[in-house]
């Protein structure tokens, strides 16, 4: 696909998917049309980060559901999650978790953080993600697909 | 529209005063809105709804406010002085009508320090937590404004050198009594020189990236990391404000026309559209400004303001020259 | 006194001061230095005395026999009791020796005739026209102090010094009045009082002391 | 007048009490003295002000040949004023202070000699009791300045620094006043006044030049101001808030007084001159300000800063009124004059607090500070007043005489002739840019020094410092605050003393109210309504939070990336803070960093600890007076081998001179 000037990109219509509505809304109403989310990998092989990368990017475009990645997680209503728990990484998940404000949400992204998945038992493995830590949406795959991840994203903000 | 300013009763300059309010502190957010959705249209994106700041903002409102362990009291108060400065600078300045209230007291140095003063509150705010972020900031934050003042003072300056006074009201009142000035070479050095101090005040793109993650690069966002919640939705309205009214303070500076002189209704619905316009076309300009260019190295910075101040000197010189 | 009976004496008396001066100069051993002095005092207490009877002023007849008796007898017996005792009565290896110094010292003696030419041509009369001669032992006294080490030799410069002025003084005015020669000679006295007894402890301190030693007090 | 006289005998009652009674009873009666001669002095002054006429008296006894002359005049009695508060303060600062310095009999003696001097240098009308005064302010100056050399090397070397250029300033005044009472007549300075006229113009600039040379030096001004980084830090602090708050003003009363009144505003080149002055020291000591990590080496470089936004004023008015603007002049001259007293009142209460944040923590490097506000509430408060002064923050009084400085710019471009608009030009700049600068270094200095957490067990262990210190702060942080509020107050007698400074009696260039409103342009500012307004809209902000927002903010370790151990030693230090600054000007600052690493024994490659460290020395330091110092050694060098304590070599020395004298006369 040839790259398109900023000029045509910006009169030409958008290349984004059109989503349907999403099917159930959000149960909690904090974060009625905007989620902002810390990123947290505690010990990824970076491909699940590629996927929430491109969920941001043009084509499944999360951000028009009004969530967005944020530097601090002072300023987040969730963590998104990604990879196993490293013995390293535990604490820093720990003090992530207290430096965010109350009402939070964790999103365990990709296999290894649901279940550890090809990395379960290893030996550099703390624990699961969920016996560390309450996780509320959980979404598989390795790596997860980004209309899923966005899919998952629509669910909390209910756009 | 007459130009000479009729007298208007305090009642109604209040009522000025206040609809600026309201349209700054709504406006502000939107701004950033528009801002960011012309970036996603260049990117192929539908993006964020405009309005989406605001969602932010109300859903801040109900977060749990955190304060670090060894912050005093001015982690808590400085959000709240930046955006009382913002405030009192809006109400006080010619934006929507060339009477708000205190409109004696509306003085150019009064505007720039009243900034400075918000500026220096979150940048002790920034220090008062103790991390290295924090510092980082202030540090930045503190350099680039010590060389962005002198080049916004001298450019309102220009203005005021030719309008022979440093009251707002009366250097806008006066461009419009004098159309031939606003094409005048130095109202166009003072325009770049100005729009180049509104993009390092309030942290754009090719000085600051305010959508960075790396701490290490950032310049404003580096302050307000220790924020969250309410604190957090103060801090980034009081930011929205500040970037508002930068853009109608240079819209009705530089491009006075539609700006209510009198206060019948009509004219003030005339010149809210009017600056609403004016600011969105100045905010999609900068932000095609920001997609075209990428942040500037933080060495070379110095260089774009210095260059923004001798612009500023150069069109108070061109001022007097051709007096 | 008068006629040329009194202008020979003068010559004389005033050349004897000069070449007592010189000779100062010429011997190295401190014992013959201050002889040379007490002669110097008495030659020009014999000067004083002559001027005295030729201008029959009573006052310069009375500092006459005072200037002999200070400076021909008394002085020079307390130096001579300074240097009497111990092995530190020749002078050491002066700065420049004997015939350089001689030679100097005649190049002093011209230019003090040269300088005063043109005091005598003020009032030339015999007694102005020896002032030279007064200005030259003033010029070997402060040379003998410059090359000189052992702290006796100092006063003996000094006393050289100060017998010149008196010489001058007589010569040109006459005799100064008496309270200015009392109290210039009642300052030589205090001075040589003082640098007695400096010298005295210097000696019982550090022994024979060498003023080069001076030296060694500066940082 | 007899008011005046009575606060000079307190002030010289209390020297004598100092000097001879026993230690208890020593600080009581010398601190009561000294703010008796204050309050008294003030009185006499205010009288002065309030009656816009001027006392003078005379009496043929004290001083030998001449007598003493002393005139009360508005412009004196503004500067006695501004010193008399300061004064107080200081010496109610004192009290607390000398639990632990500053007892020894000869400081308790010469601190009340040293107030006394300067309340009495602005009130002398003749040559010679001025340089009588002069002289006693700079010893006694210089001796407080030693009272702490015992156990610190760098009070030696500010004493000789300091004593070396007071000197030479004080022999360039006695030169220029001297040539100026020989050629007209009279030494009073109502003889010089009427004669100056009549001199040639050769002959006045020579004066003048001399003369602002030897002020210059003593305000501080840019090429002479290398004194003053190194005095104030070593002098105690309530000396050294009494050099930055009086008897640095001193220096520029004398440019107003002698290029003013004595010599009736001169040439035009004269204030150019003074307005280059201004912008170079302006921009050159809010630069160090910003690169300095020492508390008091900041404080003392933001004076020469101010000093030199003063220079530029009192420059602005002089050109002013020799091209003719009067009514611009004397506006330039009120607000020089209004910037000179704020910068007394604010300078005072920041110097006072450095030393309360020396004597609580120990030291006085920023980088070692911190964490203070939780430890010394109270002092970081007050030193908070005075920071937000100094930075023109809208309601504190430096936002009000900086206002007035722009605007009497920014008027004076009205002025024809290019060499005075390029003048006010860049002292426009010069005023911007330090603006920035000053808020730089005092968020630096503030945020640095007070908030974060304590980088030393000294700082850890601070505590509060002794109320009388406190009271002496507050007295000059309250008025920072309602001069702030409130500049209208001080709109009259400022009027009276510049009207006197410039010889324009009929001009009022501020109309009358709380605020400043200028009478003869449009240009007006109401800081008591600006600071109730920023008040109410934070009030209604908080309101609003407090009502929708959540409460109840929870304490949680400051965020760091999720880092393990979070230790003061990852804060960010003073010098740190200016680097940015540092680069950015490197070129005029040109700071020297050496850094050592300290590598792992086994290998190279890992370093064990790296120690970076900044030093920003005075450039003009290292240009002009180091080549001067090295001259001068250079030459005590060849002195000291022709003086090698050989009597024959002295006594030859003596002798060639008087053989070369006879031979030139032959």
């Amino acid at each position: 696909m040839r790259r398109r000037s900023v000029l045509r990109s910006l009169l030409s219509r958008p290349v984004t998917e059109e989503l349907a509505r999403p099917t159930r809304m959000s149960e909690n109403a904090h974060f009625r049309g905007s989620l902002q989310l810390r990123h947290v990998d505690v010990g990824s092989c970076n491909g699940c980060e590629l996927e929430i990368a491109s969920a941001f990017g043009p084509h499944y475009d999360a951000a028009r559901f009004g969530a967005r990645l944020v530097a601090s997680p002072r300023h987040a209503d969730g963590l998104l999650v990604t990879g196993v728990v490293t013995k390293n990484m535990a604490g820093p998940l720990q003090k992530t978790l207290e430096a965010t404000p109350e009402p939070l949400v964790v999103i365990a992204c990709g296999d290894c953080a649901v279940n550890g998945g090809l990395f379960a038992g290893a030996y550099g493995i703390e624990a699961d993600l969920d016996e560390l830590v309450e996780v509320d949406v959980r979404i598989p795959g390795c790596p997860p697909h980004p209309a899923a991840i966005t899919e998952a994203l629509r669910g909390l903000t209910g756009r | 529209m007459t130009a000479t300013m009729t007298t208007t009763g305090l009642g109604a300059s209040i009522v000025m005063s206040v609809v600026q309010l309201v349209m700054i502190v709504l406006g502000g957010p939107i701004v950033l809105g528009v801002m960011a959705k012309v970036r996603a249209r260049a990117e192929g994106r539908i993006g964020a709804p405009v309005h989406q700041p605001l969602r932010d903002l109300r859903k801040l409102l109900t977060k749990e406010p955190i304060h670090a362990e060894h912050s005093s009291a001015v982690l808590a108060i400085a959000p709240f002085v930046l955006v009382g400065t913002a405030a009192v600078a809006i109400a006080v300045s010619p934006l929507v009508t060339t009477a708000p209230v205190l409109a004696h007291s509306a003085d150019l140095f009064v505007v720039v320090f009243l900034l400075l003063m918000g500026s220096v509150a979150l940048a002790l705010a920034g220090l008062d937590a103790g991390t290295a972020f924090g510092g980082m900031g202030s540090s930045r934050a503190m350099t680039i404004g010590a060389l962005a003042e002198p080049a916004l003072l001298v450019a309102i300056l220009a203005l005021s050198v030719q309008a022979g006074t440093s009251n707002l009201p009366k250097i806008v009142a006066a461009t419009l009594a004098h159309p031939s000035w606003a094409a005048g070479p130095e109202r166009l050095l003072a325009f770049v020189a100005f729009l180049i101090v509104v993009l390092a005040e309030t942290g754009r793109i090719p000085v600051d990236n305010p959508s960075t993650h790396l701490e290490l690069t950032m310049v404003h966002e580096a302050m307000v990391l220790e924020y969250a919640g309410p604190e957090l939705a103060i801090v980034t309205l009081g930011e929205a404000m500040r970037l508002g009214f930068l853009l109608s303070l240079a819209a009705s500076l530089f491009l006075p026309w539609g700006i209510a002189t009198s206060t019948n209704p009509l004219n003030l619905l005339i010149a809210v559209v009017a600056l609403s316009a004016k600011v969105v076309v100045i905010a999609v300009g900068v932000a095609l400004l920001e997609v075209r260019t990428a942040k500037l190295r933080l060495f070379r910075v110095p260089e774009l303001l210095t260059g923004g101040f001798v612009l500023a000197v150069l069109s108070v010189v061109t001022g007097l020259v051709t007096r | 006194m008068s006629g040329p009976g009194y202008v020979d004496a003068l010559d004389l008396a005033a050349g004897a001061v000069l070449v007592c001066g010189v000779i100062t100069l010429w011997r190295r051993d401190l014992r013959a230095t201050v002889s040379a002095l007490s002669l110097q005092g008495i030659a020009l207490g014999v000067v004083a005395a002559v001027l005295a009877a030729h201008e029959h002023d009573v006052g310069l007849g009375v500092i006459a026999g005072l200037v002999l008796v200070a400076k021909g007898i008394v002085i020079p017996a307390l130096l001579r009791r300074l240097v009497g005792h111990g092995p530190g009565s020749r002078e050491g290896a002066a700065s420049i020796n004997v015939s350089a110094s001689l030679v100097v010292a005649a190049a002093l003696i011209v230019v003090a005739f040269l300088a005063s030419g043109k005091l005598t041509a003020l009032l030339p009369d015999t007694a102005t026209h020896l002032t030279p001669i007064g200005l030259a032992t003033v010029l070997l006294g402060f040379f003998l102090l410059v090359t000189r080490r052992k702290a006796v030799s100092q006063i003996v410069g000094l006393l050289l010094i100060d017998n010149g002025v008196a010489l001058v003084a007589f010569l040109l005015t006459a005799g100064v009045p008496l309270i200015v020669e009392l109290g210039a000679s009642l300052d030589i006295l205090l001075v040589v009082v003082v640098l007695r007894v400096l010298a005295s402890t210097m000696h019982r301190t550090l022994g024979p002391f060498d003023l080069d030693q001076l030296r060694e007090l500066h940082d | 007048m007899t008011l005046f006289l009575v606060g000079l005998g307190l002030g010289l009652a209390g020297a004598m009490a100092g000097a001879t009674l026993p230690a208890r009873l020593r600080v009581i009666t010398t601190a009561v003295c000294g703010s008796g001669a204050c309050v008294v002095t003030f009185a006499a002054a205010t009288r002065v002000l309030a009656s816009n006429h001027s006392v003078n008296f005379h009496s043929g006894a004290v001083l030998p040949l001449t007598g003493i002359d002393l005139t009360l005049d508005p412009l004196g009695a503004l500067f006695i004023a501004t010193t008399a508060v300061v004064g107080l303060a200081a010496i109610c600062y004192s009290v607390g202070y000398t639990e632990h310095a500053l007892r020894s009999r000869s400081a308790m003696a010469m601190f009340p000699l040293f107030l006394t001097s300067l309340l009495l240098v602005p009130a002398t009308s003749s040559v010679a009791t001025f340089l009588v005064a002069w002289e006693l302010m700079a010893l006694t100056s210089m001796l407080l300045l030693l009272v702490e050399h015992r156990h610190s090397e760098a009070a030696r070397d500010a004493y000789q620094w300091y004593a070396t250029m007071t000197h030479l300033g004080a022999a360039a005044i006695l030169i220029g006043l001297v040539l100026l009472a020989a050629h007209s007549g009279g030494q009073t300075f109502t003889d010089i006044g009427t004669h100056s006229a009549a001199l040639s113009p050769a002959l006045r600039s020579i004066a003048f030049l001399l003369v602002l040379v030897g002020f210059a030096s003593k305000a501080g001004a840019v090429p002479l101001h290398v004194w003053l980084p190194r005095a104030h830090p070593e002098a105690p602090s309530p000396v050294s808030a009494l050099m930055s708050g009086a008897m640095v003003n001193l220096g520029v009363y004398g440019i107003i007084r002698v290029g003013g009144s004595l010599l009736g505003g001169g040439f035009l080149w004269w204030w150019l001159v003074v307005i280059g002055l201004g912008v170079i020291s302006a921009f050159y000591g809010a630069l160090h300000a910003s690169a300095s990590s020492d508390l008091k080496r900041l404080l003392a470089y933001s004076t020469v800063d101010n000093i030199g936004l003063v220079l530029i004023a009192v420059g602005a008015a002089g050109a002013l009124s020799v091209t003719g603007h009067r009514a611009l002049a004397a506006l330039a001259m009120l607000a020089a004059l209004f910037h000179l007293i704020n910068h007394s009142v604010f300078k005072g209460c920041l110097f006072l607090g450095a030393g309360a944040v020396e004597r609580a923590t120990g030291t006085r490097d920023l980088d070692r500070l911190g964490g203070l506000a939780r430890r010394l509430p109270l002092t970081a408060v007050l030193f908070a007043i005075g920071a937000f002064s100094i930075s023109a923050l809208p309601g504190f009084n430096g936002f009000a005489s900086e206002w007035l400085l722009l605007e009497s710019l920014l008027h004076g471009f009205a002025a024809h002739g290019a060499a005075t608009l390029v003048a006010l030009l860049a002292g426009v700049a010069a005023l911007a840019l330090t603006g920035g600068l000053t808020a730089a270094a005092f968020v630096k200095a503030l945020g640095i020094g007070f908030l974060g957490q304590p980088r030393s067990d000294g700082a850890n262990s601070a505590h509060e410092v002794a109320p009388s210190m406190l009271a002496g702060m507050a007295l000059l942080a309250i008025p920072c605050v309602v001069i702030g509020v409130a500049p209208g107050l001080l709109a009259s007698p400022l009027r009276r003393a510049s009207a006197v400074a410039l010889g324009a009696a009929s001009v009022t260039p501020l109309r009358p109210g709380l605020g400043l409103d200028l009478s003869g342009a449009a240009g007006a500012v109401q800081p008591l309504l600006l600071v109730i307004a920023v008040l109410a809209a934070m009030a209604l902000t908080a309101a609003v939070v407090r009502l929708v927002g959540r409460r109840g903010a929870r304490r949680a370790e400051a965020w760091g990336c999720g880092r393990e151990l979070q230790t003061a030693r990852m804060e960010y230090t003073a010098t740190s803070f200016a680097e940015p600054l540092g680069r950015v000007f490197a070129d005029v600052l040109r700071p020297d960093h050496d850094i050592e690493v300290t590598h792992v024994a086994e290998s190279r490659y890992f370093a064990q600890a790296v120690r970076y460290q900044t030093r920003a020395d005075d450039g003009i330091e290292r240009s002009i007076y180091r080549p001067v110092i090295n001259l001068v050694s250079l030459w005590g060098a060849f002195a000291r081998r022709a003086q090698n304590g050989s009597v024959h070599r002295y006594l030859a020395y003596g002798f060639v001179a008087l053989v070369v004298v006879l031979v030139a006369l032959a």
